[in-house]
């Protein structure tokens, strides 16, 4: 039993420690700005689009796209790795300039404003890329299977959770050990003092709007093998993002990794074992949790309760 | 003091109530002269019931609810299991679309009526999903994906008399009657001692309760009668559609009704939802004909709405009026 | 004869803070107490606790001699007790007339009725008019509230809490952010007030609690630390050299 | 004229309308029409086409307008039907039933189209029916391969173009049952469409003696498949048999072909449909069914190929797949038939089109095909393919294994679910 058992026990880890990096760039804004910022499913699109054109070619230029679809693909791919988040951020400072409308005021407005901005982008993803499906070409070094516990493994998953949590520590460590974390998570409380600090809130808030568009882009380019590239994988990807968020509480970290792997596990074992429930597991255990615990896992007190 | 007074007396009808029923009560006389159609009349009465029963919740109460679409469809699911399971009679098929979707509302009510804000709202998020997932998971109660089909429009059955419904036309009337009850019934309710209290409580809660209301009570009773109307305006859908699918539940149909009800001003007035309705049905028909992209357009407008004029086009309008003519004096409007 | 209001050993702790330590208070009826003390010593936590925001880890709150602990604020509410806010809370979308009306017993008795017209009888108006009438707003009834001056908007702040029609009234820094003009208008009401209705005024203003109280209650670092009428504490050097009622 | 009440209150409403406007000028509805009729020719016949262009099927949807707009241009090139041009209209479905009532219903009432056209998801397919039953109006079931089409929700007005999943099954199941083993897994999508082929796989495949160890249910929108995946393996089967359809079958076939999975254990897919394959080719694998295929060695494909080209140079797929095909064959079966009932009045449209044959050459497929009466399905030539090692072009990539001839894929229990009510029950027109 246990070593049937363990295939998904493994599976859910891989699967929730994915679901904790969709959630990060989406915690980070809603835990230190008390904004939602539900056009991050659209920016995590956008980052896997960016990365499409950049690793298959299909750059705007031909000239160009001909010569760069000579280099190897591992470049190619590590290129768009590193670029897409890059090129994704300004739309992110688009989305904070508009953003700044509803700052101060009820929390509903930045929630419906973003709603909107994801409508907009998916559409104009659509009316860009078209409604068909594309794939991200993977490295051949990260890609194919590899056999563990007798079975057949992807070896991108075991790639992509460990770049996932490597992710998550470089965010741990700029948040929590840099001067600009610092100034973040004191300007999430009290905007008067860190501007008596002389720091410039704006652009503060504006560079924490980039890094959670970043880490969103950066969700997509990583979870594009797994789940393909289309319009609608932005709300495939929101949506968890949210889960995850409530259940582990808004403003913390390690209750967002820890509803991430908690989700990753339910649905990894609710989809061996009943799997007609397992797109529906992560609601009931969002419904669990929250319903005893209400601020979630390791939830503060917020000014979005008001 | 009687000017106090009279500025707090609001009329069972006013103005802006009566024009409302009579251009909707004339539009199947002019509605195809202006390129559009029956049906189209139809949905946007339905959609506007929906709305002003959202309204209750958004407007009235402040709860940002963005998974209302599941009490609109389970109303379409039970007004059509009504008719195959309990009797084709449509008193019985609305009454049971009214019921089951209030008491999906009290079911989420009991978990939500107390959270706030944004916790609020992303309950309802999850709660929205759940009801949409079962929807689509339950096929052998509705049907699935496919649908629950074969539903009839029923005639009105007043005992000595039946008038059928089977047509746009007369659906459209019977609607009608549905949507001047229920806006009625709207009115008089955000004008009763239960609705100021609600007003109250969306202002400031802390202090709704330090003068003696029970906030949780209040909240919980609005969230089941918004879910039952609403429930009432998708057992009208389920009537006009001929069946009941699972999209109008899912988190984009909820999302729309949120973006009808802001267009249109829901939160600074009464009618606001309705023109709201008007505003995206019609985008969507117009703009949806030239091109398949009309959401990007519509969406821009609505950022632009939310960001500048979170009134809406009620918001404008009073804008308007008071560009034109002096403010009149505040009071219940 | 015991006190209409009375709490015993209220202890509180947030997380491994000590916020309130042993507090015991007496209000008898129709007086009008005083609680001071500085910043942060632990005055509106003793308020919210009175009043059933907070439950006491230890302790008990009496009314009229029913234990009232840990009760949800909207009952403590109906039994007759009212507060005001040290930071403005009212209903900024209602006029100043419908923030009275709301909090009239008559309206709160009708609550459950979803068809008839809120404030439709004339009993309720008039009701309504003259509390704003007893705190001077009667003549701006029809105005919004929220553009109300901030004077005015003290008033009302009381005139909510008047509304319900309590046998006690809890009044939380009445005068913060007002000038001294106010502060007499303020005090005149609240004198005015007294004749109807006990008490409990939670201040930092020592020379306006003197002025008003019958006894007073200092508060320091979550303890009672004196009580008496504000002449035992004038003489109290103790008290006044800690210049506790310091900082308006 | 349509010859029920709607005509005569449409006209009352306008005289009303008149004389509230006292002369003013009429407004007309901003829809973008396609006309190509010279003033003062014989009234143009009206198709409506109901295509997705957004959601789950947009990709196909759009595929589908390609070969319906083709068939139109085709007639209109040589004086449209009956001496009448044709007009076409469209708009997005958005693979959302509500909203594709709302435009049959626009269609029919306010674009006054004849026949409607088109559909890729059950779900709209259903809508659309139930609106064009209440009007009579013919209605084409271009692409959805639901069998309950052609069962309990078949209709009298509507004709169903695709091979279904019970045809499929009917194809693939005996033979990899004898050839290559008796331990089957089932994976199934769950909802309708998904159940029914299953349940059809299932009967099909016990009766030829093998033995289902297990059917998983895969919820729609999964988008990781690594849970069955695993348990796929766990649970070695010789055959897994899928029933999963659209986007969802995309993922799974890319995390299939990634992990090299298809070596371990065959697949056999239902229907997989062009629009779907095109966008990640590299990821085909197992065995799977279509209807048409651009390469088929018959006369007249290339040709067909070379004037689908010719007159959408600018077609995200660059040929016309199985999708298009249907599309292009019912828009042009529909026109014949309007040709030789001569007239455009539904009922006699309606006879034509009923258990008319048609020959396999004309249809560009290995066997005749013909208009099944009872159902309103098409049967026809079902293919079996896999992904083609050795292909010719980058647009090359099915093997055809083999053709079966209608008879033997025939889906015997349809008849028995499906009741089309008599046509003296079903309203008329003729416009």
């Amino acid at each position: 039993m246990l070593f049937n058992l363990l295939p998904h026990l493994v599976n859910g880890l891989t699967l929730g420690l994915l679901f904790a990096l969709i959630a990060l760039g989406f915690m980070l804004i809603l835990g230190l700005m008390e904004q939602i910022n539900l056009a991050h499913g659209s920016l995590f699109a956008l980052g896997a689009y960016f990365a499409f054109v950049i690793a298959t070619p299909r750059l705007p230029w031909p000239e160009l796209n001909q010569a760069w679809a000579t280099v190897p693909l591992g470049w190619r791919y590590t290129a768009a790795l590193l670029l897409a988040p890059v090129l994704v951020a300004p739309v992110g400072l688009v989305i904070e300039r508009l953003m700044r409308r509803t700052y101060g005021r009820d929390p509903l407005y930045g929630l419906l404003l973003t709603f909107g901005i994801a409508l907009v982008l998916e559409d104009a993803i659509r009316t860009v890329w078209g409604t068909r499906d594309y794939s991200l070409p993977v490295p051949r070094d990260i890609s194919g299977g590899f056999f563990l516990l007798d079975l057949i493994w992807s070896r991108y998953r075991f790639w992509a959770a460990a770049f996932a949590i490597a992710a998550m520590a470089v965010v741990w460590v700029v948040v929590e050990r840099t001067r600009f974390g610092a100034m973040v998570k004191a300007g999430a409380h009290d905007s008067e003092m860190v501007q008596a600090m002389g720091v410039d809130i704006r652009k503060l808030r504006a560079g924490v709007f980039a890094l959670g568009t970043m880490l969103a882009a950066l969700a997509g380019v990583i979870m594009a093998p797994v789940w393909g590239i289309r319009p609608h994988m932005g709300v495939d990807a929101v949506v968890p993002a949210f889960v995850i968020i409530v259940l582990g509480g808004v403003g913390s970290f390690w209750g967002a990794v820890l509803a991430g792997l908690m989700v990753g596990m339910v649905v990894g074992l609710s989809g061996a074992y009943a799997s007609e429930w397992s797109l529906l597991s992560m609601y009931l255990l969002l419904i669990l949790v929250v319903t005893f615990r209400a601020r979630g896992l390791f939830g503060k007190k917020s000014l979005l309760e008001a | 003091m009687p000017d106090t007074a009279r500025a707090h007396l609001v009329r069972t009808f006013t103005p802006t109530m009566l024009l409302t029923w009579a251009v909707l009560a004339t539009l199947p006389f002019w509605v195809e002269r202006v390129g559009l159609y029956q049906y189209l009349a139809v949905e946007v009465l339905i959609w506007a019931t929906y709305a002003l029963a959202f309204n209750l919740v958004l407007g009235h109460a402040g709860l940002p609810s963005f998974g209302h679409g599941a009490f609109f469809g389970i109303g379409a699911y039970a007004f059509g299991l009504a008719q195959f399971n309990i009797a084709a009679n449509l008193w019985v098929c609305l009454a049971a679309a009214l019921l089951a979707a209030g008491m999906a509302g009290a079911l989420v009510g009991l978990f939500i009526s107390h959270r706030r804000g944004i916790y609020f709202a992303l309950m309802t998020i999850a709660f929205g999903q759940v009801f949409w997932f079962i929807a689509v998971k339950a096929h052998a109660i509705t049907g699935g994906e496919d649908g629950l089909l074969r539903i009839v429009r029923l005639p009105v059955e007043l005992g000595v008399a039946a008038i059928p419904l089977e047509d746009n036309l007369s659906l459209y009337y019977g609607v009608l009657a549905v949507f001047v009850l229920v806006s009625l019934g709207l009115w008089r309710l955000v004008h009763s001692p239960f609705g100021r209290v609600v007003k109250a409580i969306k202002q400031n809660e802390q202090r709704a309760r330090f003068i003696g209301y029970d906030v949780w009570k209040a909240k919980f009773a609005v969230i089941v009668l918004s879910a039952a109307l609403s429930g009432l305006a998708g057992g009208l859908f389920a009537m006009a559609q001929r069946s009941a699918f699972p999209d109008v539940m899912s988190l984009h149909f909820s999302g729309y009704i949120v973006m009808m009800t802001l267009v249109g001003g829901g939160l600074v007035s009464f009618w606001g939802p309705v023109a709201g309705v008007v505003a995206f049905l019609l985008a969507r028909d117009l703009i949806g004909a030239v091109t398949t992209g009309w959401m990007l357009w519509f969406g821009m407008l609505f950022v632009v709405l939310v960001m500048f004029r979170p009134d809406g086009l009620a918001g404008i309008a009073a804008g308007l009026r008071a560009a034109i003519a002096p403010p009149p004096r505040a009071g219940g409007g | 004869m015991a006190p209409l209001f009375e709490a015993r050993g209220l202890h509180l702790r947030f997380g491994d803070r000590v916020v309130l330590e042993d507090v015991s208070l007496a209000f008898p009826a129709g007086t009008l107490s005083g609680i001071m003390g500085p910043n942060g010593a632990g005055k509106t936590t003793c308020f919210n606790v009175l009043t059933g925001r907070y439950r006491p880890d230890r302790g008990q709150v009496l009314f009229g001699g029913r234990d009232i602990t840990g009760m949800a604020p909207h009952r403590i509410a109906r039994l007759g007790i009212a507060r005001s806010f040290q930071l403005m809370n009212l209903f900024d979308e209602f006029s100043v007339f419908e923030n009275v009306a709301v909090a009239l017993p008559a309206t709160r008795r009708r609550v459950a009725d979803p068809v008839g017209r809120a404030y439709g009888e004339p009993a309720t108006v008039a009701a309504a008019m003259a509390v704003l009438e007893r705190v001077g707003l009667a003549d701006r009834a029809d105005q919004p509230a929220k553009s109300l001056p901030y004077g005015a908007r003290r008033a009302l702040e009381i005139a909510v809490a008047l509304a319900s029609d309590p046998q006690l009234l809890f009044l939380d820094e009445p005068t913060a952010g007002l000038g001294s003009d106010g502060r007499a208008r303020l005090a005149e009401l609240i004198r005015a007030l007294k004749r109807h209705v006990t008490i409990v005024v939670i201040e930092h203003d020592m020379d306006f609690l003197f002025g008003l109280a019958d006894e007073i209650s200092v508060i320091h670092w979550g303890q009672v630390i004196a009580r008496g009428t504000p002449a035992e504490l004038k003489a109290n050097p103790w008290v006044m050299a800690s210049k506790l009622g310091d900082g308006a | 004229m349509r010859d029920n009440g709607i005509s005569r209150r449409r006209v009352m409403q306008g005289s009303l309308m008149a004389a509230a406007l006292a002369g003013g000028a009429t407004m007309f509805g901003p829809w973008k029409h396609n006309r190509v009729w010279a003033q003062g020719a014989a009234k143009p016949i009206k198709l409506g086409l109901t295509c997705d262009a957004s959601g789950q099927y947009g990709a196909s949807g759009q595929d589908d307008l390609l070969g319906m707009r083709m068939a139109i241009e085709e007639f209109n090139a040589k004086g449209g039907v009956l001496g009448r041009k044709i007009e076409w209209i469209t708009t997005d479905t958005e693979t959302n039933p509500a909203t594709a009532t709302r435009v049959a219903e626009r269609f029919i009432a306010q674009e006054q189209c004849a026949f409607l056209i088109g559909a890729v998801h059950s779900g709209v397919a259903n809508a659309i029916t139930q609106v064009a039953a209440k009007y009579g109006t013919v209605y084409m079931n271009t692409n959805s391969s639901a069998p309950s089409e052609a069962g309990e929700n078949c209709s009298r007005i509507k004709f169903v173009w695709d091979g279904n999943g019970t045809n499929f099954s009917k194809a693939a199941v005996r033979n990899a049952v004898e050839g290559i083993g008796k331990r089957w897994l089932l994976l199934t999508n769950d909802y309708v469409w998904g159940h029914t082929t299953a349940a059809s796989t299932k009967a099909l495949a016990e009766a030829a003696g093998a033995q289902i160890i297990d059917n998983l249910l895969v919820p729609q929108n999964t988008r990781d498949f690594t849970s069955y995946l695993l348990k796929v393996q766990q649970l070695k089967p010789d055959v897994v048999a899928t029933a999963i359809g659209g986007d969802d079958l995309k993922a799974l076939r890319q995390q299939i072909t990634d992990l090299r999975l298809e070596e371990r254990t065959a697949w056999i897919n239902n229907q997989q449909d062009w629009p779907d394959i095109w966008g990640a080719p590299e990821s085909l694998f197992g065995v799977f069914g279509t209807t048409w295929y651009h390469k088929l060695k018959l006369p007249g494909v290339d040709e067909f190929v070379k004037r689908w080209q010719a007159a959408f140079p600018k077609s995200p797929i660059p040929v016309p797949g199985n999708v298009s095909y249907n599309g292009y064959m019912a828009t042009r079966e529909l026109l014949r038939a309007v040709e030789r009932a001569g007239t455009t009045n539904n009922g006699k449209v309606i006879a034509a089109l009923e258990g008319h044959k048609m020959p396999a050459a004309d249809r560009m497929q290995h066997f005749d095909a013909y208009i099944d009466a009872a159902t309103h399905q098409v049967q026809q030539t079902i293919y079996l393919a896999r992904r083609n090692a050795k292909p010719s072009d980058k647009t090359d990539l099915y093997e055809i294994l083999s053709q079966t001839a209608p008879a033997n894929a025939l889906d015997a229990a349809a008849p028995t679910k499906c009741k089309l009510v008599a046509m003296e029950r079903v309203p008329t027109y003729e416009m």
